[in-house]
């Protein structure tokens, strides 16, 4: 048992890393962005190359985090022109382009067959641990980390700039003050979340194919968001727990309703998630947290 | 015969209060104004008069029609129409639209041709959408807008905010003119002075308390009136 | 008695595999009451715990550490595609137990180091084979290829094009397709302009559907070469005889003369209500159990999975009595060596635990009806 | 000269919302600016901090010429305005409002925010001091914690106010600041532009209230129609024909 | 490279590009009225082909049959799901109306599993090959398919700009409390505006349905190029939804010999993103006045 909850949690910090950047971007900032499975998709392709050639894991992963920050700049560029609605659809269209090269370069990605064989992080660090062990305890601290760095910066005037951005810009603007140079930082940022998170999964599932990176992981990260509490860094903790409990809880349910054959089930837990979504929403709109607004 | 009748209204959003155990009342062919610190509650009670606020308590009657059971939707149809002091035009609508919008009452046309004639710049602009108007074309808008369907009682959330001196005393007339149309008026001002001038009666708010009412003449001589809420 | 063994059936029920995932977990389930009832393997009884990997890694690899931790299975059986079954590999392997899967990559076979995993299904690479041997032998000169972009479809294609190419022929067109596009006339304008004899594909059942349709509108007269999951009596269905005659199918088979087969077709209809010869990966995790129930019985009473793992190849590979029952194999193991003979294929399984079943070759009539031509051996 | 619009020339469409219009402001002057309503005002503002381009003409802004300069970089030089519909953020305090808005915050740079967390903090002090002073004034001290999406409408245009001053600026464009503010608050408004003017800073006010305009500045300017039609002292100004006519309807 | 070949390319995209159209129409009208992007549009399209099917099946073959029971379909879990979701969030910032239809698209999903698998269905249609105009290919049913989503447009526009109705749904969505006051039940013009998105995305059901296969994922894989075409055309503005369609269609079809197949769905978001760079409220925006 304590292997399965690890392996769900160590799933569950991974997307909370996730979550965390998504939430500067969106709860803090007001930026929706629809396309972090794209930056979470670089964090894991570059980590996962750069190890199977060999490169020691730590620089893997530093490597990660700033290709997938650096990736994330021509959109904060672009958020600087977008209302928010057109932005979100970009990075939709930014995620699907990043899937898209690693399908088509194959000479560097080995294209939709994958890349099998990336060392897990006790195998490339040579910790004296189970694998999944490992990932757990380095998550743990990636997030504890993360969670320290978004509650200082949200806590500081820059913090307090992002969310008048989400406000008001042109107001901002009338203070002298450049949107356009948050929100490009805030986008880095997050999306150094999401890659670090990408390396993580990447080392964790050993294996990575562009099926992996798809929109739908982002909706996840959004309901996880929303589901805690956008605008508060607890939420996205909470967030996470709750929606991974919740997808993994279901797998349970079978013990629970009986008589149900494992294809109907399958509906029936995607019909549950969908309903809880709704429920959630009507009757708990602030999240678990409570949101900004309240 | 009172038109408008308030009682022991209790008014607020969220759990705070804002307007507490305030009584209120407009007769026909009256023009009553309510003046009063910024945030004493003027626009909430306003709202809650037009239905818009989830949290009213008291009883609101509109001669005769209990207003407490009635959706703000449904106002209209029983004669009152209304102003709100921000966001009061249809941003994304042309002007033209933006008359047109409330559900058809009398002759349309007729009334679009009176208000043409009332407020030109918006004859000029018909085909223009509302949200590029100047802050105080859009005023004139909003007032248009509320007089097409030819109410009884107009609420006005400070109608002349924004508006040019020649058009804050058109205005004005306008307001004052209206009990001969057949519409009382209940009228919310930071232009004080000049709106008793127009006035019967008058109420003043202070912290969503009524804490003086009389005759528009008589509030206009009172010295301590003077000094708290009309200046100089 | 001792506790029953506990098997994991990790199936593709929903996703992209939910067309063949809920007829694979049956096909275990069955096969498993098959195991039971025929007085278990080793004394033992077989008990199953199901999981549905959504067709994605994330959904397989919990599922799987489930399924290892929490029902404390032994082995994992049925997961379909490739990415899932190397997100799976390591952590099966880990643990100790093995996994018996139905996909093509060839990274499968490279990535088992410790022997612990079984393909049930032919590799890409021999898919390919097949069709370049079908169609050196139907003489045609000038095909080109359509592929479904992921790691089957362009694995099949590619492996096509290897095996012809190594024949010294020419493929004159390959498009590779992004999936779920509500027309693909545009790939199909290209291919058909390099005027192809015929077109492989790898492809799936809905693209392969559209793709047809838009041919037959298009007016072309070329042949198709078709894996057969996407080249079925559904496909038939969908279009009519009309469009689909002169389709050559390319499956790989078993002995489907073979009393195994026929018992599975049989146990699956009645399970499913669906003909088997359309979820030919039920057959293979069908096999599965049934390898997995003779190894064990071969390796008897008390045998650690290591020592049973140890057994498959035993049970399976040439060198012994024929047998194509769970119940025949285990009397037959009383007095010597067996090869079952499974119901996906001969199970033959090479030094990486891959099989090299044949292919069938069969072609549409034009009643609509598919017919055998030949037998492909690779 | 602290500040010129220079023949600004506007166009929406076919419609020319300032046609040629130049204004000229000395330091720490006090300039009122009326005109009926869509006469350009808050257009001549709009174009003047930045928010729109002209199609022609140029802003002189302390001897430079910032007319390609973003708001933001006009502002930073110390031209401020204040918009007539209140722009508030709303989902931050009133205090938060205005700490935001203080120039020159070491915090809003990430490396500062992790390195030298002991002088962004002592700096918050001095800003929320100057903050708490101003939400005083402006008799927002009561409501300072709440959200300011919940004030209403005139303690919105009070803070719209305060907000600008908070950065002081050199000059102020402030955009009818008296509409639905308390008549008491205007005239305490009223003293406080003229005393900040006193320490020398400018403000172009546009404003229809003319009692309290015509008592507050020095200088006006009355546009109509995209066009200046008059400027010199208010009495000079309000006598003239043209300008009764065009924005009183011709009685006062 | 021939023009005939390039001409060819064009009219494939102009077909794909009308069934995103048809999607991306459905979505910008609950887009520009309810103000939030609607994610179970998706779903409600794949709910449009199933109850078409149903329909044409039931009737014995007829495909009239089929397009009103899509249509009616759709427009009634549209319905449903307004009165009891969409309703109860009106005034919420508009993340939590997606939220709680991404929900809706999952709920609508596996209801259609649970109750009718995965294996695709097909229409019954009789094939005909296609007739050659010039160096052009047309497939007789590919008019049709291009018809109905002109009829549809042809509608929606003179319903949203040409009747009160019309122009009650532009005044909810704009301000919905005035909307009130003026006397407009928002509940009643908000019921009939996702009657017609509805009905609309039902007709894209069917014609999708027609056109590829009937599955449970259908609808939900139009989303995003429907998405896409939306904003490019302008969230609100039914005809930029099409000209959005169309143009997305053509620029990837267009751009299949230089950037190859795989490829040609970013060519729609790179048509999406020079747009933005130059208008960035899409094609057909008015301007926004900020004072
Ligand atoms: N984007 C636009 N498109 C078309 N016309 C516009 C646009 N913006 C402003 N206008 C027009 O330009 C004119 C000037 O507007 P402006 O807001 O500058 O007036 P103003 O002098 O500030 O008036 P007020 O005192 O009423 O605020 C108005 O007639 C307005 O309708
Ligand atoms: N949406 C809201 N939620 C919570 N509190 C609100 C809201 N709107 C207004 N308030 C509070 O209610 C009080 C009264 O506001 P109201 O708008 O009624 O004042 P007012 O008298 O109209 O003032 P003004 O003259 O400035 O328009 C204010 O203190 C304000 O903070
Ligand atoms: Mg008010
Ligand atoms: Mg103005």
């Amino acid at each position: 048992m304590e292997g399965y909850l690890l392996a769900v949690g160590v799933i569950a910090l991974i997307y909370m890393l996730m979550t965390l950047g998504l939430n500067l971007h969106y709860g803090f900032t007001g930026l929706i962005n629809f396309g972090h499975v794209g930056f979470f998709a670089v964090g894991a392709y570059t980590s996962a190359i750069l190890a199977v050639h060999g490169v020691w894991l730590p620089l893997a992963f530093l490597a990660a985090v700033v290709l997938a920050a650096l990736s994330a700049w021509p959109l904060g560029v672009l958020s600087l022109r977008l209302r928010i609605e057109y932005l979100a659809i970009v990075t939709l269209g930014f995620s699907e382009a990043v899937r898209l090269f690693i399908v088509n370069e194959r000479w560097l990605t080995n294209g939709v067959q994958g890349i099998p064989g990336i060392p897990s992080l006790s195998e490339g660090l040579g910790l004296p641990m189970s694998a999944t062990t490992a990932t757990f305890i380095l998550l743990v601290l990636a997030n504890l980390a993360a969670i320290l760095v978004i509650h200082r910066i949200v806590k500081s005037p820059f913090g307090r700039a992002i969310e008048a951005i989400r406000d008001d810009e042109e107001a901002l603007r009338a203070l002298g003050k450049d949107p356009g140079s948050f929100k490009i930082r805030v986008f880095m940022l997050g999306a150094a979340f999401a890659g670090l998170g990408g390396a993580f999964y990447a080392h964790y599932i050993t294996f990575v194919t562009p099926d992996q990176f798809l929109p739908l992981l982002t909706f996840y990260i959004w309901v996880a968001m929303i589901l805690g509490g956008a605008g508060r860094v607890s939420g996205a903790a909470v967030g996470t727990l709750a929606l991974v409990g919740f997808l993994e809880g279901s797998r349970f349910l079978r013990d629970i309703v009986p008589g149900v054959a494992e294809v109907e089930m399958a509906s029936l837990r995607l019909g549950v998630v969908g309903l809880a979504l709704i429920l959630l929403v009507i009757y708990r709109p602030g999240g678990i947290m409570g949101d900004y607004s309240s | 015969m009172s038109l408008l009748t308030l009682r022991n209204i209790r008014a607020g959003y969220g759990d705070t209060d804002i307007v507490t155990g305030l009584d209120l009342h407009v007769d026909d062919a009256e023009i009553v104004t309510i003046a009063g610190t910024n945030g004493s509650g003027k626009s909430t009670l306003v709202k809650a008069v037009m239905g818009l606020l989830a949290r009213v308590a008291g009883e609101i009657d509109l001669d005769g029609t209990d207003l407490m059971a009635l959706p703000a939707e449904d106002r209209i149809r029983v004669g009152m129409s209304y102003v709100p002091q921000v966001a009061n035009v249809f941003a994304s609508l042309t002007v033209e639209e933006n008359l047109l919008v409330a559900e058809g009452v009398g002759d349309v046309r007729a009334r679009m041709a009176e208000i043409h004639d009332m407020f030109p710049a918006l004859a000029e602009r018909r085909r223009m959408r509302a949200g590029a108007l100047s802050g105080g074309e859009r005023q004139q808008l909003a007032f248009a807008r509320a007089l097409m369907p030819g109410p009884k009682l107009m609420v006005l959330d400070e109608p002349t905010a924004a508006l040019s001196p020649a058009l804050v005393d058109q205005v004005f007339t306008l307001i004052e003119g209206l009990p001969k149309l057949g519409a009382a008026v209940l009228l919310v001002e930071q232009r004080a002075r000049q709106a008793l001038q127009i006035s019967d009666r008058g109420y003043i708010l202070d912290q969503g308390r009524v804490v003086l009412d009389d005759e528009a003449q008589a509030l206009l001589a009172d010295d301590r009136m003077a000094e708290l809420y009309l200046g100089g | 008695a001792e506790d029953p063994f506990r098997i994991g059936a990790l199936n593709p029920v929903t996703g992209a595999g939910g067309t063949y995932g809920p007829g694979m977990q049956k096909a275990i389930l069955f096969a498993v009451d098959e195991i039971n009832e025929a007085g278990g393997a080793a004394g033992r009884t077989l008990e199953v715990f199901a999981e549905d990997t959504q067709t994605t890694p994330d959904a397989a690899v919990t599922a799987v550490k489930k399924l290892i931790e929490v029902n404390k299975v032994q082995i994992v059986m049925g997961t379909w595609s490739s990415g899932i079954t190397l997100a799976v590999m390591p952590i099966t392997t880990e643990a100790g137990i093995p996994e018996m899967n139905t996909s093509g990559a060839p990274a499968i076979s490279t990535e088992d180091k410790d022997d612990l995993v079984w393909r049930f299904q032919a590799t890409n690479g021999r898919f390919g084979r097949a069709f370049a041997e079908i169609a050196e032998q139907r003489g045609f000169k000038r095909p080109a290829t359509m592929a479904f972009n992921n790691a089957s479809g362009v694995g099949n294609t590619e492996g096509f094009k290897d095996a012809w190419e190594a024949k010294g022929g020419e493929v004159v067109a390959s498009v590779v397709y992004e999936p779920k596009r509500a027309s693909y006339r545009s790939e199909l304008q290209e291919v058909l302009a390099a005027d192809p004899d015929v077109i492989v594909t790898g492809s799936y059942l809905p693209d392969t559907t559209i793709i047809l349709r838009e041919w037959y509108q298009s007016g072309h007269e070329n042949k198709w070469i078709i894996p057969g999951w996407a080249a079925n009596p559904k496909l038939v269905d969908a279009l009519g005889p009309e469009v689909t005659q002169g389709v050559i199918a390319v499956e790989s088979i078993a002995n489907e003369k073979a009393p195994s087969y026929e018992r599975f077709a049989r146990m699956y209809k009645e399970a499913t209500g669906n003909d088997a010869s359309t979820n030919i990966y039920a057959a293979m995790t069908y096999d599965m159990a049934i390898v997995w129930a003779l190894a064990m019985e071969a390796a008897g009473p008390g045998a650690s999975v290591a020592e049973i793992n140890a057994k498959i190849r035993d049970v399976a590979n040439p060198g012994g009595k024929e047998v194509y029952s769970f119940e025949e194999g285990k009397a037959a193991l009383k007095d010597g060596p067996i090869d079952y003979q499974g119901a996906s294929s001969r199970l033959d399984f090479d030094e990486y635990g891959d099989v090299t079943p044949d292919f069938s070759e069969a072609v549409v009539q034009p009643d609509g009806s598919f017919k055998r031509v030949s037998v492909v051996k690779i | 000269m602290t500040f010129a619009a220079n023949d600004i020339s506007m166009r929406f469409g076919g419609f020319l919302a300032l046609d040629h219009v130049s204004i000229e402001m000395g330091e720490s002057d006090l300039v009122g600016l009326i005109g009926p309503n869509g006469a350009g005002k808050s257009t001549l503002f709009a174009v003047a901090s930045g928010f729109e381009t002209a199609s022609g003409g140029r802003v002189v802004f302390k001897g430079q010429d910032v007319t390609a300069l973003s708001p933001a970089a006009r502002a930073r030089l110390g031209l401020g305005r204040t918009f007539q519909v209140p722009r508030e953020f709303t989902h931050l305090s009133v205090l938060d409002n205005l700490v935001v808005a203080a120039p020159g915050q070491l915090g809003e740079r990430l490396v500062n925010v992790f390195l030298r967390p002991g002088d962004i903090a002592r700096q918050r002090a001095e800003i929320v001091e100057k903050a708490e002073g101003i939400a005083d004034f402006l008799n927002l001290a009561r409501v300072i914690d709440q959200p300011s999406g919940k004030l209403s409408g005139g303690q919105k245009k009070l803070l719209e106010l305060g907000r600008v001053l908070m950065l002081d600026p050199a000059l102020i464009l402030l955009d009818e600041p008296f509409a639905g503010v308390n008549p008491v608050l205007v005239g305490e408004i009223s003293e406080r532009i003229g005393e900040l003017n006193g320490r020398g800073v400018g403000f172009l006010v546009v404003e229809h209230n003319l009692q309290a305009l015509s008592d507050l500045v020095r200088r006006m300017y009355v546009m109509d129609r995209g066009r200046i039609i008059a400027e010199g002292t208010p009495d000079e100004v309000l006598a003239r024909d043209a300008v009764r006519e065009a924005y009183m309807g011709g009685v006062v | 490279m021939s023009f005939g070949y390039l001409l060819n390319l064009a009219v494939n995209g102009a077909i794909e590009g009308s069934i995103i159209a048809l999607g991306a129409l459905a979505l910008t009208l609950v887009f520009g009225i309810a103000r939030f992007p609607n994610a179970s549009a998706g779903d409600v399209i794949t709910v449009g082909a199933y109850a078409g099917y149903g329909g044409q099946l039931a009737s014995g073959g007829l495909m009239a049959a089929g397009v009103v029971s899509g249509m009616v379909g759709a427009a009634a879990i549209s319905l449903a799901f307004y009165w009891f979701v969409f309703r109860k969030l009106a005034g919420r910032s508009a993340v939590y109306p997606l939220i709680a239809s991404i929900g809706a698209a999952f709920l609508i999903r596996a209801a259609i599993t649970f109750f009718l698998g995965h294996d695709q269905r097909v229409y019954d249609v009789p094939l005909t090959r296609a007739v050659a105009l010039g160096p052009v290919r047309v497939v007789p049913t590919d008019l049709y398919l291009a018809a109905g989503a002109l009829a549809a447009l042809a509608v929606v526009f003179a319903l949203l700009h040409m009747t009160p109705l019309g122009r009650r749904m532009r005044a909810v969505a704009d301000n919905p409390d005035l909307a009130r006051a003026s006397g407009i039940s928002a509940r009643r013009v908000m019921t009939a505006m996702w009657l017609i998105a509805g009905a609309v995305s039902g007709l894209a059901g069917v014609l999708l349905g027609v056109k590829t296969v009937v599955m449970p994922e259908m609808g939900w894989d139009l989303l995003l190029p429907a998405f896409a075409a939306t904003i490019l055309g302008t969230i609100g503005n039914p005809v930029g939804a099409v000209v959005g369609g169309l143009l997305i269609g053509v620029a990837q079809e267009l751009s299949t010999p230089f950037v190859g197949f795989t490829y040609k769905i970013g060519v729609g978001f790179l048509v999406l993103l020079l747009v933005l760079m130059v208008r960035p409220q899409g094609l057909f925006s008015g301007a926004e006045r900020v004072r």
